[in-house]
């Protein structure tokens, strides 16, 4: 007789991304016919449903500019969040003011959501002398302490474990904040995510691990990231609670966030949740996604479009109709505009500033290499 | 002879290798069916398979650690982590694991493989898309590092790296990808590991460079030229081990000698070229070897060129050096 | 109504050692009494089972020597296996001819098992020139290529990662061998666990992952590296089945051990094996574990010792007593005193030796090294 | 005045600062119930609880990622890497994160801790019980990097450091933790980052050296002393920020220069000061700067002190600098 595991491998169903939103063990609410499903309806208040909507809106013409801007050269650089606006701005509508996100990189709408000015973010995009930043990283790699939203950067995974120590920390200190940390299906395959949740289960850190599975990290898809059958599933590893949701339903995200976050705030320690999304755009504005996915599956996500989901629902609601789309429209339009005119404008960082922030200080090699640079020749071409 | 850029050299140079022995396997991030980022990989899906050329979990650590472990099999891997600044996830088994494997293993396992990753700023990839950590890898013990400046450079070397009985970090410039063009040979050739070219012979001042600042040394050699001074430019081609010969031969002839580098200065590979030249040729000194680098700081965006090592600066360095 | 996880976190039952053993979902197969539970009997023929216990004891008495040399100040370290002899030996004794070992640091058992001589593994301790890493390494970090036996290096998990990719290598080039990795339970919260699993599962890649949960990394319990419910579950997140056994049940580890390689050999992929046992020596001869362990624990151990528990079955049987084992012990005994004493003999390396290796031909700064090392003054003292 | 060893001396460093600020918080592997692998830690479990002094689970890479939380948090975590050899799980989160945090966020999010770690050979560590990484994080630009030579420094810096509103890397030479003794004031007193000590005044010869080889670099100079030959002994104790001033100021006047250290010669810190003097006092070298320093090799077991530049090996780079 061969031994039995004490689990067998379960083949990866609902891995593949235009399978996930059929898989039962998904949350759902928002309805294809725009009601929502009782069971989790998390009763959001009416005006917020709209503040949200609009937000979305903004987002998605944010997105579509920022690539315009980037195709006229104009902008060095976008990675944005096309398709997934209901996953980043329904879950960061749920945490608390009291909450911090640790972001990846396509969170702009969350960060925007949480207070940061579209005129700062825009600067970064610019990266003149009042980015955030300081001109000093690439475009979306800003930050924002004011909105309790981390520092982005590159390397994928980072903030993962670094979202739990704050967390951890919170916890020492006894005050009552939670992280929500974002990161891509890709990252669970990083080390940082195997210390961030190795860590969270053994600290009981407050911590809500928010994974977009979009189905792709930029050409490699779920199926090569795990043989795992889903990536919420992953928690098991780490005696952390996991749940997935369709990540194009506003309504289900928000509630496994607000859930989670009660969790943790309750004590309970982490949750990962898993919202099943897709990225309708290419991986940044550097890549063309048709070398390496089939149309059928962008087709497929397009009908599943969250913001139209959305829309659909306050529409049943009577909320809303095309002419209160295009006065929106119309006044992100301008508010767009603005800003882009105004960042654009704006001097790039000083040469002084690249030698600053390094230390709190700048050593006497600092200095040298200052004032080095300042009585040189400039570069041309930028 | 067919005109090539760099990225279809080394393409070239994949392909043919792994046409030629079929333990030489290609992973990473997006080497697949894309071809990679930077497109350097592509077509060698289709052709060998996925066996042979993979699309990996993102794990550096992952790619580099099961890599060993192919090299200690037999096979030959050719990793490519997809930009330099992403290999610190994979720091560990490469210093701790890989430099060190035929020594600690007495010979019994040493672990063959080249490890090819996109280096250098001048693409507005900021902090983390621009950084070149040559110095980080010279400094462990075991590791072979090279850094071609050109197409022919590029697919000589790396058929020798490949050939290399040691593991190779090959160090890709990325900014002259697709800038750098040349007659590159069909087939077989290799460009020897370890050796440097002198790029131009001169009198006055001996250029040490290597990778992308080559082009940048050349425009300001010109000018330097035209103001009377006479520089002599040796692209190191490999890093480690240098060809301390050729830097030596040089400075006894200039006694002056200005080093090139895209990383920051402090504990860049300038420093170890100066103190060798302290060693090997202090007398012939006329002059204080001057290091022309990147600066004390994270890799900047907006003003990468000014951070960058370009022609502009290191002409003042080279009129300075001449008239010391 | 509250969303229900898919999965809630187990609380770790059963994750301390003391319990192990009392889980109802650990494989066992030898029995108090000594006699085998039929359900997972590996019928192992009793000379197999007479040559394995012989080597325990050679282990247990080499492991006791060795302890005593470092004590002695003849050697300089000792990193034994005290406890978890069955769990290494039977797990080496159940894979096949062409399969390979990635060890962590407390296999020589398995090596010598595997036929490496006793004399290299003594020429290691003392770090002579003969020792098979030429005494570059510390003792217990020594190398086997003729036993399939891979390099042992101090970093913890790196040949997990490894041991996948060398498995890989073979399933590629449709080699019939899988590799047997070990490591502690401990190393499970390092990254080569998490990118050697993940790894392994999306690529099925042979590998049987054996982990010996000994209860401790160094002074850390258990319960501080993971809050999952065991550490065979880990496998939940990569998709690869997971199994605990009796890590002092012979039987029950060459079982679970056996049926994992077949199930690798049969293109099944990898699975993972916990063996629960107990190190009931200090981590290493640098360690004293009274600062941090209750006796009791030990004491509980003791009682269900790996070498005792085979000996009584093989007392049961009527094929093993007093008599033999003071023969045994004596023969042993010798074998290992005239090793040590060969061993003791042998030069140190030759300085040469020092700058060997580092390339497969030593470059000119490595020859100016050696030159001028070898005309220099000698260091005193060593 | 108490006498202490290393041990003792950062041991009482770290109370006498968790005491004073209730934000300090130490992690890593066994610092807690054990007090650290060499007992560093002893009794702040005990004295603060599990709360401030976490023994973790072992990833090196987890203590200084969630390390960099707790201080983008407000904490100031102590981290300790039991031993530097196994710091490069940790590698990627320092060089990319820790040491980039402030730069990168403009200034909002500076990232504050100090990571401790015992470096140097000389205990029959062999290859990953020995190591000396300090170059590959003075390379890093933001990272300040600390290592003291005696039990007064070693507290002095721990305080400093931890008070700094930098990252430090607080480098600990286990070989004399607890051979080296001296007197310690109890409580309040800092060691300036930044501030070499010259421990010996001379003529003829700059010895540059730190840590552990520091004794080493005394003995040697006795030695020359006997053979007329005067040495000038600079002991860093920070190693970056460099106390730049100090040396050249001692190179002016002796003009000869040995720098002594443990790390593998290639690209070792010692290659930076040699340049550093090449820039700032050329024209006062009488000699080529030398470096006495371990070879390019894996750190080796049995021939550790064939390995190490004791004082036999200084000695004769002293001589024949005096002489050159
Ligand atoms: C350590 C590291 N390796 C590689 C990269 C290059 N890279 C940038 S994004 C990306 C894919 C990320 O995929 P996922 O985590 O799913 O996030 P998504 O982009 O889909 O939101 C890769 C490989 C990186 N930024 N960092
Ligand atoms: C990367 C790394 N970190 C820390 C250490 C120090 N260390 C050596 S063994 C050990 C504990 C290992 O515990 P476990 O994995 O359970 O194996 P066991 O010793 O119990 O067999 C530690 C922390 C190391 N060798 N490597
Ligand atoms: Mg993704
Ligand atoms: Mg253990």
């Amino acid at each position: 007789m061969a031994v039995q595991p004490l689990h067998s491998s379960a083949p990866p169903v609902g891995l593949a991304s235009p399978a996930h939103t059929s898989d039962p063990d998904v949350v759902r609410v928002l309805r294809d016919d725009g009601s929502l499903d009782p069971a989790f309806d998390p009763h959001l208040d009416p005006e917020t449903v709209l503040a949200i909507y609009k937000h979305l809106v903004l987002v998605r013409l944010l997105d579509d500019r920022l690539v315009t801007l980037q195709r006229q050269g104009r902008i060095g650089f976008h990675i944005g969040s096309l398709g997934e606006e209901a996953a980043i701005i329904g879950s960061a509508a749920a945490v608390r003011a009291s909450d911090w996100l640790f972001p990846c990189y396509r969170e702009f709408g969350a960060a925007l959501w949480r207070g940061m000015s579209l005129q700062a973010y825009m600067n970064n995009m610019f990266g003149n002398s009042e980015d955030p930043a300081k001109g000093r990283q690439m475009p979306d790699h800003y930050t924002c302490r004011a909105a309790k939203f981390g520092s982005i950067s590159s390397p994928i995974g980072t903030q993962i474990t670094q979202g739990v120590g704050f967390a951890w920390a919170a916890k020492m200190r006894k005050d009552d904040l939670a992280t929500l940390v974002y990161f891509g299906e890709g990252a669970t395959s990083s080390a940082e995510f195997h210390n961030g949740m190795n860590f969270a289960g053994v600290f009981k850190t407050p911590t809500v691990f928010f994974c977009r599975n979009n189905g792709w990290a930029i050409s490699v898809p779920v199926e090569r990231q795990t043989a795992s059958s889903s990536f919420a599933i992953k928690g098991v590893a780490y005696g952390i609670p996991g749940i997935r949701c369709d990540g194009n339903d506003l309504f289900a995200v928000y509630k496994c966030t607000r859930d989670a976050i009660a969790h943790a705030a309750a004590g309970g320690g982490p949750t990962i949740i898993e919202a099943m999304t897709y990225r309708l755009s290419g991986h940044s504005t550097s890549d063309d996604p048709k070398a390496y996915r089939k149309e059928g599956e962008v087709e497929h996500w397009k009908k599943r479009d969250p913001i139209a989901r959305l829309r659909k629902h306050l529409e049943l609601e009577g909320r809303w109709d095309d002419a209160r789309q295009q006065a929106l429209e119309a006044e992100v339009d301008a508010k767009i505009k603005d800003a882009v005119a105004v960042a654009e404008k704006i001097q790039p960082p000083s040469l002084e500033s690249m030698f600053e922030d390094v230390f709190a200080e700048p050593p006497w090699h600092l200095q040298e290499q200052r004032d080095q640079l300042l009585k040189g020749p400039r570069a041309k071409g930028h | 002879m067919p005109q090539m850029n760099m990225v279809q050299a080394i393409n070239d140079g994949l392909r043919f290798e792994m046409k030629r022995d079929e333990r030489v396997v290609v992973l990473g991030e997006d080497v697949g069916k894309v071809g990679g980022v930077f497109r350097v990989t592509q077509g060698l899906f289709d052709e060998f398979g996925d066996d042979r050329v993979i699309d990996t979990p993102l794990s550096e650590g992952g790619i580099i650690g099961t890599a060993i472990g192919m090299a200690l099999y037999g096979l030959v891997p050719v990793p490519e982590i997809q930009f330099a600044d992403f290999i610190f996830p994979a720091y560990d088994q490469i210093v701790s694991e890989l430099a060190k494997f035929r020594y600690r293993s007495g010979g019994e396992y040493p672990a063959k493989l080249v490890i090819r990753t996109p280096v250098g700023g001048g693409i507005r990839g900021g902090h983390y898309h621009s950084q070149s950590p040559e110095s980080q890898f010279i400094h462990v013990a075991g590791l072979k590092v090279v850094c071609p400046s050109n197409p022919y450079d590029a697919k000589g070397l790396l058929l020798a790296s490949i050939r290399d009985p040691d593991p190779v970090m090959f160090f890709e410039p990325k900014r002259i990808y697709r800038a750098a063009k040349g007659d590159v040979p069909e087939g077989e050739y290799t460009v020897p590991i370890g050796k440097a070219a002198v790029v131009r012979e001169g009198q006055h001042v001996t250029i040490v460079v290597w990778g992308a600042m080559l082009y940048e040394a050349i425009a300001a050699a010109d000018e330097a030229k035209a103001q009377g001074v006479d520089c002599e430019i040796i692209d190191l081609r490999t890093l480690w081990p240098l060809d301390i010969d050729t830097i030596i031969e040089s400075v006894k002839k200039t006694g002056r000698v200005v080093v090139v580098h895209e990383a920051p200065k402090t504990c860049g590979f300038g420093s170890e070229i100066v103190a060798l030249i302290n060693e090997k040729a202090f007398l012939n000194l006329e002059a204080p070897p001057v290091r022309v680098t990147g600066f004390d700081t994270p890799f900047p965006y907006t003003l990468e060129m000014e951070y960058l090592p370009l022609a502009h600066r290191i002409l003042p360095a080279l009129i300075e050096t001449a008239h010391y």
